[in-house]
């Protein structure tokens, strides 16, 4: 008994990822952890989307079930859940049962290696960032396999646009990411890293995000990475496979209730997972702003706050909005429903405040918002922009994104073997 | 469906093979899908994403209105009209009432002239609005729906006011108007005037300069003039092929000759054009609208018309420009209270029938946005 | 229908159809038909003025306006108007060429002329390619079921560099065919084709003359005078409820 | 999947133990029988694709990580998107009704044979006297594998396989310009 307490402890004083120190028990709390928290941001992710899109477009979104809609998510789960699950008579029974969970599992598989803090991951991996694009792209086959073994003409047509999008987008996006990976060999020993987390401490090491690096280059591969990613997920303008007006709702058109679910689930954690690369690849990953330039015992006390403070703000919201919420009797309910999740968010920002948090939690905080702003231009797009034809869409990936990315990456390779060379001749390493 | 092409050759690319040989696709689009406006059944032969032919299935709305017609007074057969073109149905009443005027051969004074005039180019506004939201949803961009709705409420409640309907208006009668003007129409009209005329650049900066909608509309559906006049097309579809013809300045009804406006016109033909055009159609409507709600002169409403219609025996075509094109009536009268026969020369129906062109050797997505930008109403369409 | 009385000159195609004399004479046909074939409650006596059951129906639409009130005190009778001879370059050039064929009338302010069944394929072929009419807005038809020729059918033609309208009228017997002018003018594919499914009218050489609005299974052609509103339901009642229809 | 890329070298109980080999194996050999006993092409597919990530697995236990990743982003992820793109469009009803196995299945079994007896030539000579799984194994530092790679292919001194890479990169784009050349009507 006391060694496995010994066990459990003896991790809290390592600087590994549980999986890098090798301790099961945490690596299995991490693991619960994170999926935890990617359906809980699913959720308010699909919230948000639906309050954010109906504010963009003049109208209010969910506003009936639960103060503001807040319980929509759950209602619309519960009944999503309860829905008969049709499989159709013609279908090939095995793959289309077999189809949702290919693209669930390799949506939630690849964040084994997210980083939310140095130490803040399920594991590090050597081939951390190879492993995430690997698995991703696995969700192809999900998709493909679905639309195919639905036997229905809309399904099929959105399962091939999707193949062939999600496969011409890899290549640009693989292309941008490589060029990242040149950019994190520039150090003294010249040994580059595919691990996620060394992406990070090299930005931090290079004491530049790599979106700035080499400016305009790493700008330009961010560029390509955020239309890819894009893509790769399926979303508006890109929306392809499941363009509604054309194919109705495309490779998923015969899927109903939970296998439905699985496909949503799949494509919203798709999303942070993507806008997880971007994040962790350019901008900095859990860095806060200015790791390097605002250093100093009160800087890190002050961005440590941030976390709780948003928190607090959120929750002043909530009770501002409660006491603006109509006086009629039949608004009671959601009154105090609206002041209930206010407190919770209120108390969930005291409890962040507090010192012992505060540290651990604030790496998780900085990687968190810089994805949500990714989560936000992915509603944002949707709002405005139409949908790409098909063939356009080859065209910007293969016409414009890969040659671009091409050209990039000799010319990453180029400036950094410049800088190189410089140092070599100085004697001294200035990056 | 048919090569309607053997007097102008379109030089469309029909290819003779499919891709690597495989099976030609054949799909069924609609009668329940979300992007055909209504009831309309597409039959697409693909291959792959190209369209190789299409044929339209129609006649799912067809409710018999001209047969409907032989069975109701002249009077009674008003409302009906509302119901073809139900988001354009002061349009439809318009082009009613005046082809059984002219067979009376009366005219309606000009107060309730300068009323229909208005309440005609509001009803063109909210019909061009439904057509931007709609079109422009069908091909991905969903907000600007909203924006219009927003707008077009603003008319309909002009109408709901003036007439106390929203839709089937049913605005007009045989000879004029049945109601006076509400206190304040003029003002309201003032108001939405002013209130519109930002929002229509909104809508423009949303989609006019819009990268991606310029890449789904430019060259999409393309159909030259003289195609477009040997199909029947007419209406903004035509006028963006080039073709300035518009039936208030080309046969004047109403009392358009006396309003200052022009006709807007594209040169391509394409989607593109077409949107321009309706684009500039809403401001060309509000300049009608100004003019007309400065000057609605004083008087009576209703012309001298006999309670019970019994026009001379005799037939008479007429036709006028609504939203979507060419309305035409064609009446028979045999001396009777009721219609001997009543043709409605609809343009949704003229006009789809020119979408297998415009769609040919283009791909899904493009047959979906030609569906959007021909603006059919199926209501009309099958009638 | 075989028994038409009124026709002046019912045999030779070539004859003069005398629209002037024929034209009063349909309506009395008409009327009789329709009040006979069709259904004859909702049908008032053709001829007598403001029938009982016409006035409630007129109020409703009647003018708000006192000036406009009285009723009948002014009836369009006076005022009908008859269609006289249309006469232009054109009309002289077709005369010219086809003679007592074509019969040209203006009624209301429009042109229309009618024009013998023999001579529209050469017609319409000569208005489109020679006169310019490059725009064909509708065709349409009008059954006459007292008549022996039992239908006009319409041409409705507009001509943009003349910026004219005109119609083509001629008179076919049940079971005539016309001539498709879908080689001329694109549009009418579909327009001959609803022709067809409304009037049973074919048109040969139509690429693929088949109903467009009705189902394929559908029977008999809604829109001739003889195709009472209640047939269908009944019929429907008959062989899916095997009851008599309540309409 | 797995978790032997995650643990280093030498640290830790190693994962490449026989177990794992036989069970992976024993999916491969599955998954290979089924790829050509399927009658339907999608299927088939599927299999295949299971036998490649079991192949990832056994790179990995061969403390091989990036060949693993590259095998599921190449094989897996891309090149059997393009299988299952291409089975998707041709008609399975006509498929299924074609007969499996065709005339060449003596010839078939000869090679098989013959491939078989090769490996069990090569197995018994290169292992006499020594333990399936030898003590000794690779422990290249996990965490450099990828940088050993490069060095292998790339480095001055230490590789010497720049050459015939650059030479199999040539011939694959030779091949893809073949296809478009091929593919296209008009270029």
């Amino acid at each position: 008994m006391h060694a496995l307490v010994q066990y459990i402890q003896s991790y809290l004083d390592s600087d590994k990822t549980p999986g890098g120190a090798g301790n099961i028990f945490w690596a299995t709390v991490y693991i619960l952890l994170v999926f935890a928290g990617l359906s809980v941001a699913v959720i308010a992710m699909n919230w948000l989307e639906r309050k954010i899109l109906a504010h963009m477009q003049v109208r209010l979104g969910p506003m009936r079930v639960g103060p503001h809609g807040l319980l929509q998510p759950i209602a619309d789960a519960i009944k999503l859940l309860l829905k008969e699950d049709i499989i159709p008579a013609e279908a090939d029974a095995v793959v289309f049962w077999i189809a949702p969970f290919i693209v669930v599992l390799a949506a939630f598989t690849v964040f084994v290696v997210v980083p939310f803090g140095p130490t803040h991951a399920i594991t590090d991996m050597n081939i951390g960032i190879l492993f995430m694009l690997g698995v991703s792209s696995l969700s192809v086959l999900g998709i493909v396999t679905a639309g195919w073994a639905s036997n229905s003409h809309y399904p099929l047509i959105g399962a091939l646009r999707s193949s062939a999008q999600m496969v011409s987008y890899e290549v640009a996006m693989g292309l941008a990411v490589v060029s990242v990976i040149l950019m994190t060999s520039l150090n003294e020993q010249s040994t580059g890293t595919l691990s996620m987390i060394g992406i990070v401490q090299a930005q931090l090491a290079q004491q530049e995000w790599f979106l700035f690096k080499f400016f305009p280059l790493g700008l330009i591969g961010f560029g390509i990475f955020a239309i890819a990613m894009v893509a790769e997920t399926n979303r508006a303008p890109f929306d392809l496979p499941e363009a509604e007006s054309e194919l109705t709702a495309g490779f998923h058109t015969e899927y109903s209730g939970f296998r439905w679910s699985l496909f949503f689930l799949a494509e919203y954690s798709a999303m942070i997972a993507v806008s997880s690369i971007a994040v962790t690849l350019w901008l900095g990953g859990w860095l806060r702003p200015f790791p390097n330039l605002l250093v100093g015992p009160t800087w890190d006390l002050l961005f440590s706050l941030f976390p709780g403070i948003t928190f607090l703000l959120l929750a002043a919201m909530c009770f501002f909005n409660t006491a603006r919420m109509p006086k009629h009797p039949l608004f009671k309910v959601q009154t105090i429903g609206l002041a209930g999740f206010g407190a919770v968010l209120g108390l969930i920002g005291l409890i962040l405040v507090l010192p012992a948090v505060r540290i651990r939690v604030t790496d998780i905080f900085w990687f968190s918002a810089k994805v949500a702003g990714f989560m936000y231009l992915y509603i944002w797009y949707r709002g405005t922009f139409p949908r790409y034809r098909f063939d356009q869409l080859m065209k910007v990936g293969w016409k414009v994104l890969l040659p671009t990315g091409l050209a990039l990456l000799v010319l990453t390779a180029l400036v950094g073997m410049r800088t190189e060379l410089w140092a070599e001749l100085q004697g001294v390493w200035r990056p | 469906m048919t090569d309607p092409t053997s007097l102008s050759p379109l030089d469309l690319e029909t290819p003779d093979k499919t891709f690597l040989d495989a099976n030609e696709l054949v799909i069924n689009m609609g009668p329940q899908h979300p992007a055909t406006h209504g009831v309309l059944r597409v039959i697409l032969r693909l291959d792959g994403e190209k369209v190789m032919g299409l044929e339209c299935v129609i006649g799912y709305l067809h409710r018999g209105v001209e047969k409907i017609a032989e069975n109701r007074t002249y009077t009674m057969f008003n409302p009906y009209v509302d119901r073809m073109d139900y988001v354009a149905a002061v349009s439809n009443g318009l082009g009613y009432c005046e082809a059984v005027e002219k067979l009376l051969n009366v005219e309606a004074p000009p107060r309730a002239q300068y009323v229909r005039v208005i309440l005609t180019e509001l009803n063109r506004m909210a019909s061009h609005q439904l057509w931007l939201g709609t079109h422009a949803l069908d091909i991905g961009a969903i907000t600007p729906l909203f924006y219009t709705f927003r707008d077009r409420e603003e008319i309909l409640k002009i109408f709901e006011k003036y007439c106390g309907a929203r839709l089937t208006t049913h605005a007009f009668r045989i000879g004029g108007l049945q109601y006076e003007t509400y206190d304040g129409l003029e003002k309201d009209v003032k108001t939405f005037v002013s209130f519109v005329r930002p929002k229509i650049d909104e809508y423009e900066e949303l989609l006019t300069t819009n990268r991606i909608w310029l890449e789904r509309t430019k060259g999409v559906g393309k159909i030259s003039g003289k195609d477009a006049i040997a199909l029947g097309v007419t209406g903004p579809v035509l006028r963006a092929s080039g073709v300035k013809w518009d039936i208030r300045k080309a046969l004047p009804y109403a009392n358009y000759k006396n309003f200052d406006f022009d006709i807007p016109t594209g040169e391509n033909g394409d989607t593109y054009d077409r949107y321009l055009v309706r684009m500039a159609e809403f401001r060309q409507s509000l300049r009608i609208i100004e003019q007309a709600v400065d000057n609605i002169p004083e008087g009576p409403i209703m012309a001298k018309v006999p309670k019970v219609i019994k026009p001379p025996v005799g037939e008479i075509y007429h036709s006028i420009e609504a939203p979507k094109g060419e309305l035409g009536y064609f009446i028979v009268s045999d001396g009777s209270t009721q219609p001997y026969r009543i043709r409605v020369r609809p343009p949704s129906f003229v006009n789809l029938q020119a979408l297998e062109v415009m769609c040919r050797g283009q791909l899904v997505a493009d047959v979906i946005a030609v569906i959007g930008t021909l603006d059919i109403v199926l209501g009309e369409v099958d009638r | 229908m075989p028994d038409e009385t009124k026709s002046p000159a019912s045999p030779p195609p070539e004859g003069e159809p005398k629209p002037t004399a024929d034209r009063p004479a349909t309506p009395g046909g008409v009327k009789a038909a329709s009040s006979g074939s069709v259904q004859s409650e909702t049908k008032p006596a053709p001829d007598k003025p403001a029938a009982p059951a016409t006035p409630p129906k007129a109020v409703a639409g009647a003018p708000a306006t006192p000036a406009a009130a009285k009723p009948a005190a002014a009836p369009p009778k006076p005022a009908a108007p008859v269609p006289t001879p249309w006469d232009s370059p054109m009309i002289a050039r077709l005369k010219g060429n086809y003679g007592s064929g074509i019969e040209p009338l203006t009624y209301l302010g429009q042109n229309y002329m009618v024009v013998d069944r023999s001579l529209i394929p050469e017609i319409l072929q000569v208005l489109r390619n020679e006169e310019q009419f490059d725009y064909c807005v509708d065709i349409t038809a009008v059954h006459y079921p007292k008549r022996e020729k039992q239908f006009d059918v319409l041409w409705i033609l507009y001509s943009f560099p003349r910026n004219e309208r005109i119609r083509v009228k001629t008179q076919i017997a049940d079971g005539q065919t016309l001539p498709s002018s879908v080689p001329i003018w694109a549009t009418t594919n579909w327009l001959e084709r609803e022709v067809f499914d409304m009037f049973g009218i074919s048109f040969d050489g139509h690429p693929d003359m088949k109903r467009i609005l009705l189902p394929d299974g559908w029977k008999g052609h809604p829109l001739r005078k003889d195709y009472g509103i209640l047939q269908q339901d009944n019929e429907w009642v008959q062989i899916n409820l095997g009851i008599e229809s309540g309409q | 999947m797995n978790p032997a890329g995650m643990i280093p070298a030498g640290t830790n109980p190693p994962v490449a133990t026989p177990f794992f080999f036989y069970l992976l194996a024993a999916i491969m050999v599955v998954g290979g029988v089924m790829v050509i006993t399927r009658k339907n092409a999608v299927h088939s597919a599927m299999a295949l694709i299971t036998t490649l990530l079991a192949q990832a697995a056994l790179y990995l236990m061969l403390y091989a990580p990036f060949v693993a990743g590259v095998q599921i982003i190449l094989y897996a992820g891309g090149i059997m998107v393009l299988f299952l793109f291409v089975i998707m469009l041709i008609s399975i009803e006509r498929a299924e009704k074609e007969r499996q196995f065709n005339k060449q299945w003596l010839v078939g079994i000869v090679a098989a044979a013959a491939l078989g007896g090769l490996f069990i030539a090569v197995y018994t000579t290169t292992t006499k006297g020594r333990a399936l799984f030898p003590e000794g194994r690779m422990t290249y530092g996990e965490t450099q594998n990828t940088q050993q790679i490069a060095a292998l292919l790339f480095d001055r001194t230490a590789g010497q396989y720049m050459f015939a890479f650059e030479i199999a990169s040539l011939l694959l784009l030779v091949a893809i310009i073949g296809a478009v050349v091929m593919a296209k009507k008009r270029i």
